[in-house]
């Protein structure tokens, strides 16, 4: 039971998160308002905020110059993919660790996450030389493997702090019930833990999108995500703040929409186990 | 159906070339062009991992005056002596095809050439009641930066680069060095960091940039340059001849009518600080289409090309400093840059770039592996002196044991 | 059918030993309740008998056939959880539906057997809402009515009722004796309440720690404890235990006295009122009885007793137990 | 729930993801330590062979070593303190009753969608470059002179970049578990005479220090792999001001194309890597069991 | 000192009135208990006079002094919490301590005054535990020796013992009472527990929807409740209500009588026995009786009585309430 709030506190609360909120998000607000001004405008001094010639010019000739489509769709089907088979594996894995817990279950669980610390650019070439043997480089595939694998730890650990909240009791009933084990994760847990798996996959995506050594080390074209498709951009030539601003905008736009319109589901997942 | 895979930097030029491929479809029905458009150091690390590897994704790639020599030696590119006759290789002017090069093989097709100059503000100059002549020396060069600069107006009088790099900063201080009688070796290759001619170049250098260079310049590379210098902020800028298209754009220029070019300065001792480079396309041995790969840059680099580009977007705009024949052209010698340009392509000599013997070829690099490594060290001292962060000679002294070092590992040295 | 026989079960998790070794008969039809401290192993052995755990000695037979070795689901019993363990995301029918899903039946199969069970329980307006969309006593009944439709040779309650107010306490106890009636299938209770214990079992077994104490009928407990465990275990308020010398008078180590069985006005003790609580319909006192000890009585409504008054008692002494030195009841 | 055969079927499902991440981990990690031994360099095939501890001592004896180390040693921890104090803070604020309570929040989280190449353009190009960056533009607002943040404070500049990515998700962890602290825990303080400093500093932080915990450890995680940010950036500049570890075995691969001493910084890395972790457990690892 | 008047006061929560006007007047030491049915506004009263809430109208005076303004910390109260809320990362001194600490006393002083709180609530031994590793009791030991150590005017507790189990909620509320009677501070406490309120109350405020039914102690409560919300709701099991031509032969609209004040075997009304439960010290029956309806009877030990049995009952003639149509007591 919380305490009633005068609305005085309750507006200057407003007030002060507001202001916070978009110091916070200016930078991300002030590339997509670039993105709509003409080229001499995004640079003009001292800047103009709202009162510039709108124009989506500088999407048109960001398009022009790159097929966006071909790389988003590389992003979603790669994000999507690496999370979608992570959680197959992952699910299992969470399952055992939760519910079948042995002595060693933490530390198996931080030598997951250790994995996680290796170098990128310390393996990239062995990496490199086992792809282009296994003739995975610049294959969604490939990609898809090595994001899932990336993530792996996250995705079991996220698991497994959901799947830990989940009374025991409810899956011993299922067993009574005649489930076995497949039955019991697929019609018990699985519903179950919804929520769970939502905010994990969606964190997942979001890591997956933005991933931005291997996607662009692994891949040339056919595999190539949006991570690629700014690297392209990233010194633009000259006068191109508000083309630069636009091909950013087109990068993290989908990401970003997904993330605000889940951020409840995310929110809830993300916390790792940390609040009881 | 064959499809190729072509890795290109991301430079106006290279897109331009993009949103021209109807004309190439037309021409090759049965080949399609897939695109890789990578910042230029991204592109060069996909690259040079590609085919140091094995990696064969690629068909044809852009690649510089400075990866040419290098890898033809280890015989990593495919020879293009053996282009149709319509081609017309030696057409390609001589400089920049020396450098594509080796044992007689010519390995890259040239997509365009540069060398460095000096863009300067006409109105600016007229106002300081100074003249700027066709090949200025270093001491005019500071007096007129000394003239035009006004800092309270935002009014610089000269940008250089001064982010690191071996392609950035070091491009154009080795260039310029190289007019001072400095060079990065002795024929034992002994690192000349610790002589005076070094010190004489960094010192004006210095000089230049925090008496009247724009703030931040240690950060500052072409592309910052440009943008500074199109927003009027700059009196001069020396660099790239391929920024005079950008910088008398009115479309994206706000000083498109109030630039001259000059030749980059000396200081009379018989070399120019100016540099020599090409942007051009080769073919890894590892391709499996070979053939394709040669008709696609038959077609991106012949005289028919630069028409194309004339008739799409202007004479202005076609890609430059490849062949002797566009600079025959009535047409193009309307181009206010085209002259400057070809001076400047010719004054430099890869082949014997500095006033003292040097065991290397390459204007503002030296065409031996290790370079991008030691290019890009040195070019942090020198933009951490540019910054403030250590005092020129510290920079100096850091740079000649670092390379010393790295020779001596390398084996260079004995 | 239901009759489940437990041969020397043991119980450890790794050295603790939970379970020492259990012998138990329960007949058909029975309703057994197992009572006993908290952390004594009663959840232990229903889970042992469930086949959620593994013995770690012992035979556990159900209908005469060795069920050690059987995976909860071949048991052919039906458990309900403490927590009902309902699933959170199925209808009420689902999760009446879902042993029948699992044990292969078609859906009008299922359908048929849901509607029954529902009827039964009152859950027939119920049967789509989700669990969370319940109160505690219908999530109750939900449970139960999963483990009916499965037909089990035996129930097991885990403490069902704990979760549950007082006023539906006494409901759903109801209801579940009723359901026995009806039935008249094995059922296995596990409780610590009292009033559950008593008022519900035909047997109960009262463990400790792993061990059984005693097996009887409430009355039998209530009436004649084995010895001092049971003694003190069953019945409330507690029965009163007094050693030395009284206990000594009536030839036994310690003797025990219940609360309800001692009268207050008269009699040969003698004692000062330490606390006295009226709740209209009883007062419990409790008296620093000279020469014995702190004794607790429960006495009728409206006694005007207070606090720091001397009373005198008097114990029934047909209800009298007697208790020797190892705790054993002297008869 | 443990009986034998759950025990086995645990076994079994928790195998597909051990041996998938053992893989992932020993297969380049022992082809690294080969190439850490070995002469290879992309830029001469020919030149092979073993080069005993070579690669070591050049990676190690680099002059830009022990700043790596410090530099990425900096670059977390102040990341780390930065969006925890901040993260508490904000998430302080907008626990409480406000006014489109959803629409702050969305606000607030959105660095963390960003991908870091983008986020670090944006910050570069659009804040700190001194002549057409936001904070260019401020600085001449206040008639200061533009302050060069690539330049000057390189390593600051990055800091800020990353603490403005990571922020979100530290605010929004540090949030829920603001919201799961008792109501009555803090009006109980409130009866025991604790005016709102000691509130915080003796009921809400230690509540917070589970979630503390997973915020450190999972952004260390990322925060030791940071890079893609630098190379955007200052590209370890200047000097080697904003060089990190990672920084520092891209460029032997990218500049030197010396794959057996980017695979011995890479060893080195991962050892210290270790260390940092064992460290982490060791401090962080007693919170999380509770 | 303690003494504690409420005058008209008021609280909204927005729109809604939860407490549409109490006054109330609490004497220095004494032990008032709020019962009521839930929601009817128990915890908003106490945590007005606590200084939780800000009240919408009214005055609360402490002391004689108008606290109605006054922050929490102080007003000198002290308040345990249902939750207990102790500070989970702090030991059992440190969360003893902790108002003194905030008070400014030195470490010294502290440690004696927890020393003295642990003393009195057999504390000693545990005081270098964390709350998490104390068991439910100890736990509300704690919250208590936390409160006590301030010395307040008055402590306030929210329904303290709700998450204890039966036998220790009995101890604790024992204790709790031993407390009161040992520093005779005033004490408010909030409960929905029959027992606890009979037991340990001076004075019962029996509130319903916001609004006061009734004060006073608890047998007068017992005996001669208000209306029939307090009649039903004072009292366990509940009374018996019966309405039309039983009730109207007493000249009532409806009359009430307790469980406990039906005598079984002789008496005038006759029924079916539809329950009957054994505890061995009570029985309870429930009895269909004929022209009357259901009626529960509770009866003292071994009754032979089974489910289906015809018997008689016979209500005491002087137990039995009368209430008019508006449901207040004719007197
Ligand atoms: N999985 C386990 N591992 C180790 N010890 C266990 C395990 N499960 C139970 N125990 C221990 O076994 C003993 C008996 O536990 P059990 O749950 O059967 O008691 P209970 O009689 O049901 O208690 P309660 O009345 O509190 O439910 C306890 O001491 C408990 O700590
Ligand atoms: N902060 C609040 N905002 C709005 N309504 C509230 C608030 N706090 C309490 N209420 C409402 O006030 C009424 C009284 O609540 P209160 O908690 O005082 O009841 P209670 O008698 O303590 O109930 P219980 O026995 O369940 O604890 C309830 O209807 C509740 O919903
Ligand atoms: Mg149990
Ligand atoms: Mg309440």
């Amino acid at each position: 039971m919380s305490r009633a709030i005068t609305p005085q506190a309750k507006a200057i609360n407003t007030g002060l998160a507001w202001s916070v909120a978009l110091l916070i998000a200016f930078p991300i607000l002030w590339t997509v308002l670039t993105s709509f001004k003409p080229e001499p405008q995004a640079v003009a001094s001292p800047p103009i905020f709202l009162g510039f010639d709108w124009t989506i010019q500088n999407y048109i000739d960001v398009q022009d110059q790159r097929a966006y489509f071909r790389y988003f769709v590389n992003s979603v089907v790669i994000s999507i993919g690496s999370t979608l088979l992570g959680l197959i594996i992952a699910i299992p894995a969470a399952w055992s660790m939760a519910f079948v817990p042995g002595a060693r279950t933490k530390d198996l669980l931080m030598w997951m996450l250790s994995t996680k610390m290796m170098p990128a650019v310390g393996v990239l070439v062995p990496i490199y030389l086992i792809f282009i043997r296994l003739g995975l480089l610049d294959t969604r595939i490939g990609l898809t493997v090595v994001l899932m694998l990336i993530n792996l730890p996250i995705i079991i650990w996220m698991l497994y702090t959901y799947f830990k909240e989940i009374p025991a009791d409810i899956l011993e009933a299922a067993r009574m019930d005649g489930a076995g084990l497949r039955e019991e994760i697929l019609y018990v847990l699985t519903p179950m833990a919804v929520p769970g798996i939502a905010s994990t996959v969606l964190l997942n995506i979001i890591l997956a999108w933005n991933e931005s050594f291997w996607t662009i080390n692994l891949t040339t074209v056919n595999a190539a995500p949006l991570t690629a498709f700014i690297a392209g951009f990233s010194s633009p030539q000259g006068l191109f703040y508000a083309k630069l601003s636009a091909a950013s905008t087109m990068a993290i736009a989908p990401i970003l929409i997904m993330g605000w319109f889940s951020q409840k589901q995310l929110v809830r997942g993300l916390t790792f186990g940390a609040v009881k | 159906e064959t499809t190729i895979t072509v890795a290109t930097v991301n430079n106006g030029d290279m897109i331009r070339m993009q949103g021209l491929m109807d004309d190439f479809y037309a021409k090759n029905p049965d080949i399609k062009v897939q695109w890789v458009t990578l910042e230029e150091n991204a592109l060069r690390q996909n690259v040079t991992t590609d085919i140091a590897t094995g990696g064969g994704q690629y068909d044809v790639m852009t690649i510089g005056t400075y990866e040419v020599p290098i890898w033809g030696k280890q015989g990593w590119l495919v020879s293009l002596n053996d282009l149709p006759a319509e081609y017309d290789i030696d057409d390609i002017l001589p400089a920049i095809r020396g450098g594509l090069t080796v044992d007689g093989n010519l390995l890259a097709a040239p997509f365009y050439g540069e060398s460095s100059m000096v863009m300067y503000r006409t109105d600016l100059m007229e106002a300081a009641g100074l003249t700027m002549p066709e090949a200025p020396t270093w001491a005019d060069i500071e007096k007129a930066a000394a003239a035009m600069t006004d800092k309270a107006k935002e009014q610089y009088g000269i940008c250089l680069r001064g982010k690191p790099g071996w392609g950035e900063n070091m491009a154009f201080l080795t260039a310029m060095s190289n007019s001072f009688g400095a060079r990065w070796f002795d024929e034992k290759w002994v690192p000349q960091f610790d002589q005076p001619e070094w010190k004489a170049t960094l010192d004006t250098y210095m000089n230049l940039m925090t008496n009247y260079g724009p703030p931040g310049a240690s950060a500052n590379g072409f592309n910052e340059n440009l943008t500074l210098f199109q927003q009027g902020k700059c009196g001069m800028w020396i660099d790239a001849t391929v920024a005079a298209s950008f910088v008398t754009d009115p479309k994206t220029s706000t000083v498109a009518d109030k630039v001259g070019f000059a030749l980059a300065p000396d200081n009379g001792l018989g070399k120019r600080g100016n540099w020599l480079w090409a942007w051009s396309l080769a073919i890894p041995s590892s391709s499996q289409k070979q053939d394709a790969a040669k008709a696609f840059i038959n077609w991106a680099t012949n005289k028919d090309y630069l028409a194309l580009v004339a008739s799409k977007e202007g004479w202005a705009n076609v890609p430059p400093g490849t062949r002797s024949s566009l600079y025959a052209n009535p047409e193009y010698a309307k181009v206010p840059f085209a002259k400057m340009t070809i001076d400047s392509i010719n004054a430099a000599d890869p082949t014997a770039p500095t006033v003292k013997p040097v065991p290397y070829v390459g204007v503002q690099f030296v065409a031996i592996p290790e370079f991008q490594g030691l290019g890009t060290n040195v070019g942090q001292e020198f933009s951490a002196a540019l910054a403030g962060q250590k005092s020129v000679d510290d920079a100096l002294a850091a740079a000649q044991k670092l390379v010393t070092d790295e020779m001596t590992a390398a084996g260079y040295i004995q | 059918m239901g009759q489940i026989t437990l041969k020397a079960v043991r119980k450890s998790f790794g050295e603790v030993h939970v379970i020492p070794g259990v012998d138990l008969e329960i007949a058909d039809g029975e309703f057994v309740v197992f009572v006993g401290p908290s952390g004594c192993g009663k959840s232990t052995l229903l889970r042992l008998i469930a086949g959620l755990e593994d013995t770690s000695a012992g035979q556990i037979m159900i209908d005469g056939k060795d069920a050690t070795a059987l995976p909860p689901a071949r048991r052919g019993l039906a458990m309900v959880f403490q927590s009902y363990a309902l699933y959170p995301h199925m209808t009420v029918r689902k999760n009446i539906a879902f042993p029948l899903k699992m044990a292969g039946l078609s859906e009008a199969e299922q359908a048929k057997k849901v509607d029954a069970a529902a009827a039964v329980l009152n859950l027939t307006a119920y049967l789509d809402r989700r669990p969370g969309q319940l109160s505690g006593g219908q999530r109750q009944r939900v449970a139960i009515g999963r483990a009916i439709v499965r037909e089990p040779s035996a129930f097991l309650f885990d403490e069902p009722l704990s979760n549950l107010d007082a006023a539906l306490r006494v409901t759903m106890r109801q209801e579940i004796s009723e359901l026995h009636q009806t039935l008249k299938t094995t059922m296995i209770y596990v409780t610590h309440d009292q009033v559950e214990a008593m008022t519900m079992a035909d047997k109960i077994v009262v463990l400790n720690a792993g061990r059984i104490e005693q097996v009887g009928s409430p009355l039998d407990l209530y009436r004649a404890p084995d010895n001092l465990f049971v003694a003190g275990f069953i019945g409330s308020p507690k029965m009163n235990f007094i050693e030395g010398a009284e206990a000594a008078r009536h030839k036994a180590h310690t003797i025990g006295i219940r609360p309800e069985h001692i009268g207050v006005g008269s009699g040969n003790w003698e004692g000062t009122v330490l606390l006295s609580e009226h709740l209209g319909s009883d007062s419990f006192i409790k008296v620093d009885v000279d020469g014995i000890g702190i004794i607790n009585v429960r006495a009728g409504g409206e006694l005007g007793i207070h606090h720091g008054n001397r009373i005198r008692l008097a114990p029934d002494a047909d209800k009298i137990h007697r208790f020797d030195q190892a705790g054993k009841a002297i008869r | 729930m443990s009986t034998k055969s759950s025990r086995l079927a645990a076994r079994l499902m928790l195998s597909p993801s051990v041996v998938l991440l053992l893989i992932w981990m020993i297969v380049p990690l022992v082809l690294t330590l080969w190439f850490s031994f070995r002469r290879y360099n992309l830029m001469y095939p020919d030149r092979q062979g073993f080069n005993d501890f070579g690669n070591y001592t050049r990676f190690v004896m680099s002059s830009d070593f022990g700043l790596a180390v410090l530099n990425t040693l900096i670059l977390v921890g102040a990341v780390l303190v930065i969006t925890v104090v901040l993260g508490i803070l904000i998430a302080l604020l907008i626990e409480r009753p406000m006014w489109g309570q959803g629409v702050v929040r969305i606000l607030v989280i959105s660095p963390f969608f960003i991908m870091p190449p983008v986020a670090a353009l944006i910050w570069k190009n659009m804040f700190f470059n001194p002549t057409n960056g936001l904070f260019g533009e401020a600085a001449k607002y206040l008639g200061l002179p533009p302050f060069d943040f690539l330049g000057q404070a390189p390593l600051a500049s990055i800091i800020l970049i990353v603490s403005w990515q990571w922020l979100p998700f530290a605010t929004l962890i540090l949030l829920t578990a603001l919201q799961s602290l008792s109501g009555e825990e803090l009006e109980a303080a409130e009866m025991d005479g604790a005016p709102p400093v000691s509130r915080f500093f003796y009921i809400i932080l230690p509540h917070l220090a589970r979630s503390i915990t997973v915020v450190v450890l999972i952004q260390t995680i990322f925060l030791l792999g940071v890079f893609g940010e630098i190379l955007v950036t200052t590209q370890g500049g200047p000097g080697s001001a904003s060089t990190t570890l990672p920084y520092l075995i891209f460029k032997e691969i990218s500049l030197d194309k010396d794959v057996g001493t980017a695979a011995a910084g890479g060893v080195v890395a991962v050892i210290l890597a270790n260390i940092v972790a064992i460290f982490l457990m060791r401090a962080v690892g007693k919170n999380l069991d509770a």
